[in-house]
């Protein structure tokens, strides 16, 4: 039928794309998580003792369970943030819209490395932050706040995905039917009351999507706890990247890489008791 | 209509970016044109210069390398050599990434693994042996260091250049200046210590602390190391990785006391004008050694060697010591070494490599245990 | 006297948010010209030594060309891939489209160190040599989910008929997407070319596995740490990177300021915009 | 040119609907045979969900049918993708291209077909100056009202000059008064570019007031083909005589049959009918339909002999006419809508008032099982 020859067409090429690129090299990981040994791509036997291992530890656990809170926490506030800047954009910026938008998004164009370099800057004891305050005469001494710590990393962190998820709130919001809206005030419904029951609702595949677009990354993240957050801001993804960087142990590194995958997707399914997938994200 | 407008700025933009790196780098391919040597080689250097002569042999030698040492300054005498042999950089930020880059069979001729990696390396048949015989520069290396690149009674490694990793503390801002590696504990630091984040350096530290030899722990020692790691967390403010990281650190005040700094970080805030005092322990400083090995897979071995010969050079070993404060294994190159870098890295002092702790290579279960202990420990606070 | 005209709570919200964004920036900026090395509180003393460096450091100008190569290159490619898929997932309901939905947002769920590891795997196996194409075909795989959504979200807001009526008028289905569909989407084309630009730009974990001798410059940048000394040059950089772009935005948005002055000539169908 | 525009044989469509991996199939058209006459402006008509706007489509190229073939213009089209095919559409939602200014729009066929630049512009010119657009080229579609959307979809549709226009519902969301002058308009366009139109509509008035032909439709058949005025007199179901206008359905017994009439009785009393249909002597239970402004009313004294008696339940006054609510004998309800003031023997009746029915022998059908 045309119909699917169109379907196929389209999809195709995408699809083998993300097959060569994708599942293949994750295949590998999975074969890779039932290897022996600690180094290596060598050996070819079929074990499952990593996965014991995994069971078994309690620090792991305890900090993927952390990372996922902290992620999650993470990615309800930068969407917090970033709702209303979307909704002004949307309903309030008019001509200025794609100005505004650019503005908001080339401070990611700047290294994310060097932004956190920044932010030691303005956070560290000799910091913007201290030496206001010390202005102020709210402190006496200084000392390091805030840095180096667990809030650090999710103030750090939050600063950078509230761009990111701008982009799709800001995009689900721009569908809605300003009639709707009218129609809502029309019925009666206060300015509050048309947000909460007509916007909001309507908005939300874009909150999904940019829920995940913030709690994804910072689950993996390693670079941001390192460098922000001392002594107490590790995070899962640091001891993924030391079984594989450090341990050299790859097949470790796998399965809680494995297991990091595994909490995501419980997370989406949780999701779609709500509906399907496509139906969140609004497709 | 407005995307096309801003389609437009895009477009406008990558113009301008372009016109800019087209501005700046009108030769922007640096990696194809080997630097001409504008001034003899070494003119002072004790040593017999090598041939001079240029070959006219030509190909490609792909090095696996830190960046930094690209520069060539490093590298003159093969660029004399081999005028038209063209030496590509690929960048390390990790020494596993040594490994794992030659484990998934990367292409190199040369990489740069440290003291602690190259043993699995050769375990693994990823590097070959080196005859040293080929190395014009070999009878001026340090003996002492020569030797750790042995195994099985053939070099699989050249060490190239090594550092301390010690006490770094600002003596403007603490009381009591340490004296041992068990004065990390004291209280009085509590909340100012920077900790290098690897779980090597963390056992090293602990087991000297303890009193222990770091390379032959018994598992029950394991365990203590642990214990003491762990109550060193409260006193710890941060975990670094790059010494950028630490330097900053220090520099602002947050860090009062580096438990395994380098030298180079030393140097470094010397220069920027901190009030900063590199501490020589009781029990004597750690250190790290870093070298050259041939992958198995090169087909470039002569070139390769003939690479780590130029790197061996004299001037090169100078340049490394004046510039970036690390240690060198070159005995030749030391009347080329400014006297305050010398005195500095405490190069005058004849015993400084027997009395410093190099790291050894480890067994993969001792990485792993290390690295178990350090995760746990990472995340205890 | 001028009466002052106050903001609206909307337009302050932005612009404290923008002033956050920015003050990192702005930092940089200002510590672009300070003379220390240590990036750090007070600042000691102007200097322009970090700008003259830099334009002899023809490795950070190489790995800078290469990272811009690279992130043109692959969201150019992202967004076509997820248009292609973002059509397809929403304007035919064939069995296929769930999972592919499903594979396409998966990276989003992969660490990337992961996925470069195993990608430095895969592409030796087939003997592909590493390289910066090698590094960007690997960020369309991550700038994917990306684009899908983006461009899916802004397509469903349309009559899925438009490409119905152009093929009604004369159009076949592929002249029908390229004159209608694409056109209405570009909006969407555009963030998702802008997103997926400022991932493969960053994106360092992948990419220092892949890129082989061709550094990028997150590549660059993260080997260059070990030299506390290189750090003022780099951030010279950035700020050099960030002065151009606001540039070329604003001279853009006074292009489109002018535009909107002059009354397009030459008549035809031009796009011209009445004044409604 | 061949006598028919659009030739439909023997047509199925079945679709399978895919929701969530289940699959059942749903039968939109079954065995349809319909001929649409060049030049006419031909109407199906029928409630949604009856199968018309997939009829459309299947003429359309939009979608393929299950069995059977669509002929246009003498040709067969199975083959033929919407984009080669004679026909152009207007959109019950417009679909106008909202990047492009109406001119643009207007211009896309020709400028798919790549036609030279002035020469596109020439002809969405002309387009626009049909519907009386003229001025409107700049705008954006959403720039303009829905009557104006309309017209524009109108004119990008008619730019092709196809052989046939099909129109799907394009008057459905415009208000009332707008759509009645749209249909005229419609109508006037059609009798002016002489191509033939297929309209698809469920508002029976507009069908009446534009069509040269309407084809009835209901469940994927079609009911009953005609030109408005038979449709009207001579239903031959009781769908079509149901859905076009106003009936009343009597059930009754076939009592003779004489040459086109036919007496039915009903509880002793007997009138007159058209026999139509396949009616027999003693056929029991058929339905006869009625206009309800075609039954008379009359005083139990001066009616004829035939006819039947009845009380009157209800009576609205609606402007010009008068609607009585009439009870029969036996229980059965019939509508009568007299004109006031048209007759000046003509008395009212008061509710609850015994009358006697009847109507001329021709008005009443007896219909088709």
């Amino acid at each position: 039928m045309k119909n699917s020859r169109r379907f196929l067409t389209l999809i195709g090429l995408p699809s083998i794309y993300l097959f060569l690129l994708f599942i293949l090299p994750v295949g590998l990981m999975v074969i890779f998580s039932f290897r022996e040994g600690t180094t290596g791509a060598a050996r070819d036997s079929f074990t499952l003792d990593h996965y014991i291992t995994f069971i078994n530890s309690r620090p792991f656990q305890r900090l993927l369970w952390q990372s996922a809170g902290i992620s999650f926490l993470v990615a309800v506030i930068a969407n917090s943030l970033a709702y209303p800047l979307a909704y002004y954009l949307a309903f309030q910026a008019g001509s200025q819209k794609n100005t505004l938008m650019m503005l908001l998004i080339i401070p990611t164009w700047t290294s994310y490395l060097l932004r956190i370099f920044a932010w030691k800057l303005i956070l560290g004891s000799t910091g913007l932050l201290n030496s206001v305050l010390l202005l102020l005469g709210v402190i006496e001494t200084l000392s390091p706040i805030l840095i180096y710590s667990r809030a650090a990393v999710m103030v750090t962190l939050i600063y950078v995905w509230i761009p990111f998820a701008m982009l799709p709130i800001f995009s689900s919001l721009e569908r809605i039917d300003r009639y709707l809206l009218e129609a809502a005030a029309d019925l009666g419904c206060t300015r509050l009351e048309a947000f909460l029951r007509i916007t909001l609702p309507l908005s939300l595949p874009g909150v999904v999507a940019g829920f995940f677009f913030a709690f994804i990354p910072t689950l993996g993240e390693f670079v941001t706890p390192l460098l922000v957050g001392g002594a107490q801001g590790s995070m899962y993804g640091n001891l993924i990247q030391d079984q594989f960087m450090r341990a050299l142990n790859w097949p470790m590194g796998s399965v809680m890489s494995l297991s990091m995958l595994l909490i995501v997707l419980v997370f989406m399914f949780l999701l779609t008791r709500l509906g399907p997938l496509s139906d969140l994200l609004g497709l | 209509m407005k995307t096309r407008k801003l389609w437009m700025s895009i477009c406008s933009l990558l113009v301008l970016a372009s016109m800019f790196l087209a501005a700046c780098a009108p030769v922007a391919t640096p990696t194809t044109a080997p630097a001409a040597p504008t001034e003899a080689p070494a003119a002072a250097a004790p040593t017999t210069a090598p041939a001079v002569s240029g070959s006219t042999q030509t190909g490609e030698l792909v090095l696996l390398d830190w960046s930094g040492y690209e520069l060539p300054e490093f590298w003159k005498q093969f660029a004399t050599q081999y005028p038209n042999v063209k030496v590509n950089y690929s960048f390390l930020s990790e020494s596993a990434e040594v490994y794992a880059k030659l484990q998934s069979g990367v292409n190199a001729d040369l990489v740069h693994p440290c003291s602690n990696y190259w043993k699995i390396m050769v375990d693994e048949g990823l590097v070959q042996p080196i005859d040293p015989a080929m190395l014009s520069h070999w009878k001026d290396i340090n003996p002492a260091l020569a030797k750790q690149g042995e195994f099985n009674g053939k070099q699989y490694w050249i060490p190239w250049e090594w550092g301390f990793e010690s006490i770094l503390v600002r003596s403007d801002l603490i009381k009591t200046v340490p004296t041992s590696w068990n004065d990390l504990w004291n209280p009085e630091y509590k909340g100012h210590i920077a900790l290098y984040d690897s779980g090597e350096s963390g056992h090293v530290i602990a087991a000297l602390a303890l009193g222990l030899d770091p390379w032959a722990t018994t598992p029950a020692q394991d365990e203590q190391i642990k214990q003491k790691l762990l109550e060193l967390m409260p006193n710890v403010l941060t975990i670094w990785s790059s010494q950028t990281d630490l330097d900053q650190q220090l520099a602002s005040g947050d860090v009062w006391v580096a438990a395994n700094a380098w030298n180079a970080s030393y140097i470094k805030l010397l220069g920027d004008g901190a009030k900063v005092e590199y501490i020589d322990p009781k029990e004597g400083r750690a250190g790290y050694l870093c070298g050259f090995a041939v992958p198995t897979k090169s087909k470039n071995y002569e070139l390769a060697v003939a690479m780590i010969d130029a790197y061996l050079a004299p001037d090169a070993q100078a340049y490394l010591a004046n510039e970036y404060g690390y240690g060198i294994v070159n005995n030749a190159a030391s009347a080329l070494v400014k006297p305050e870098t010398m005195k500095l890295l405490a190069l005058d002092d004849q015993n400084i490599i027997s009395r410093t702790i190099f790291y050894k290579f480890i067994s993969a279960a001792q990485r792993q245990a290390w690295t178990d202990v350090w995760s746990e420990v990472k995340t205890s606070k | 006297m001028p009466k002052l005209k106050l903001p609206s709570p909307g337009a302050l919200y932005v612009g404290i948010i923008c002033a956050l964004l920015y003050l990192p920036i702005a930092l940089l900026i200002v510590f672009s010209f300070n003379d220390a090395a240590s990036l750090t509180f007070p600042f000691k003393g102007f200097t322009l030594q970090w700008y003259q460096q830099l334009g002899q450091s023809s490795e950070l100008l190489a790995s800078l060309r290469n990272s811009l190569v690279i992130a043109f290159g692959s969201s150019v490619l992202a967004t076509i891939l997820g248009t292609m898929g973002a059509i397809a997932i929403v304007r035919f309901n064939l069995p296929g489209r769930g999972i592919f939905l499903a594979v396409s947002t998966m990276p989003l769920v992969i660490p990337y160190v992961i996925l470069g590891v195993a990608l430095l795997i895969l592409l030796n196996q087939a003997g592909i040599p590493l390289s910066a194409p090698a590094a960007g075909f690997a960020h369309v795989i991550i700038s994917i989910p990306y684009a899908i959504l983006i461009i899916s979200s802004r397509l469903v807001g349309f009559p899925d008929n438009l490409e119905e009526a152009a093929m009604d008028l004369g159009a076949s289905y592929w002249e029908a997407l390229l004159k209608v569909t694409i056109p209405i989407v570009s909006p969407a084309l555009l963030a998702s070319f802008l997103l997926c630009f400022t991932i493969s730009f960053d994106e360092y974990s992948i990419a220092s596995f892949l890129v082989g001798t061709d550094t990028t410059l997150p590549v660059y940048m993260f080997s260059q740490l070990r030299f506390p000394t290189r750090l003022p040059m780099i951030i010279a950089m950035a700020a050099i990177i960030m002065t151009v772009t606001m540039l070329a935005m604003l001279i853009s948005e006074w292009l489109r300021r002018a535009g909107q002055h002059t009354s397009p000539t030459g008549g035809g169908i031009a796009s011209r915009k009445a004044k409604a | 040119m061949t006598e028919f525009a659009v030739e439909l044989r023997n047509v199925s469509k079945i679709f399978s609907s895919n929701t969530r991996g289940k699959v059942d199939p749903v039968t939109a058209i079954s065995g349809m045979n319909l001929a649409i006459p060049t030049g006419k402006f031909f109407t199906l008509l029928g409630s949604s969900g009856c199968g018309k706007t997939t009829t459309l489509r299947l003429i359309a190229g939009f979608e393929v049918p299950s069995t059977g073939d669509v002929l246009i213009q003498g040709r067969p089209m199975t083959e033929i993708p919407p984009n080669k095919r004679p026909v152009n559409t207007v959109f019950q939602n417009y679909a106008l291209f909202p990047h492009m200014n109406v001119l643009r729009n207007v211009a896309f066929g020709p400028a798919v077909r790549r036609l030279p630049k002035d020469e596109q512009e020439r002809l969405a010119r002309k387009a626009l100056a049909l519907v009386r657009l003229s001025e409107m080229g700049d705008r954006m579609p959403s720039q303009l009202s829905g009557g104006q959307q309309q017209r524009v979809a109108l004119a990008r549709a008619l730019v092709n000059k196809p052989a046939v226009l099909l129109l799907d519902e394009p008057l459905g969301a415009l208000d009332l008064k707008l759509r009645k002058a749209m249909q005229t308009e419609l109508k006037h366009i059609q009798e002016q570019v002489g191509i033939t139109f297929v309209y698809v509509t469920h508002d029976q008035e507009e069908a009446l007031t534009m069509s040269d032909i309407i084809a009835v439709m209901d469940k994927g058949v079609i009911q009953q083909v005609g030109d408005p005025a038979t449709l009207y007199k001579c239903p031959t179901n009781r769908f079509v005589a149901d859905f076009i206008g106003e009936s009343n359905f009597i059930t009754a017994t076939i009592v003779a049959i004489q040459g086109p009439h036919a007496a039915v009785s009903l509880e002793g009393e007997t009138v007159y009918v058209a026999a139509g249909g396949s009616g027999r002597a003693g056929a029991r239970g058929v339905v006869v339909t009625i206009r309800p402004e075609k039954v008379k009313i009359l005083e139990p004294v001066k009616a004829p002999a035939e006819g039947l008696s009845a009380v009157v339940r209800d009576v609205v006054f609606i402007g010009t006419d008068t609607r009585y609510v009439l009870s029969l004998r036996d229980g059965q309800n019939l509508v009568a809508r007299v004109p006031n003031g048209s007759d000046a023997n003509w008395r009212e009746f008061a509710r609850g008032e015994s009358v006697k029915v009847h109507w001329a022998g021709e008005d009443a059908r007896i219909l088709d099982e």
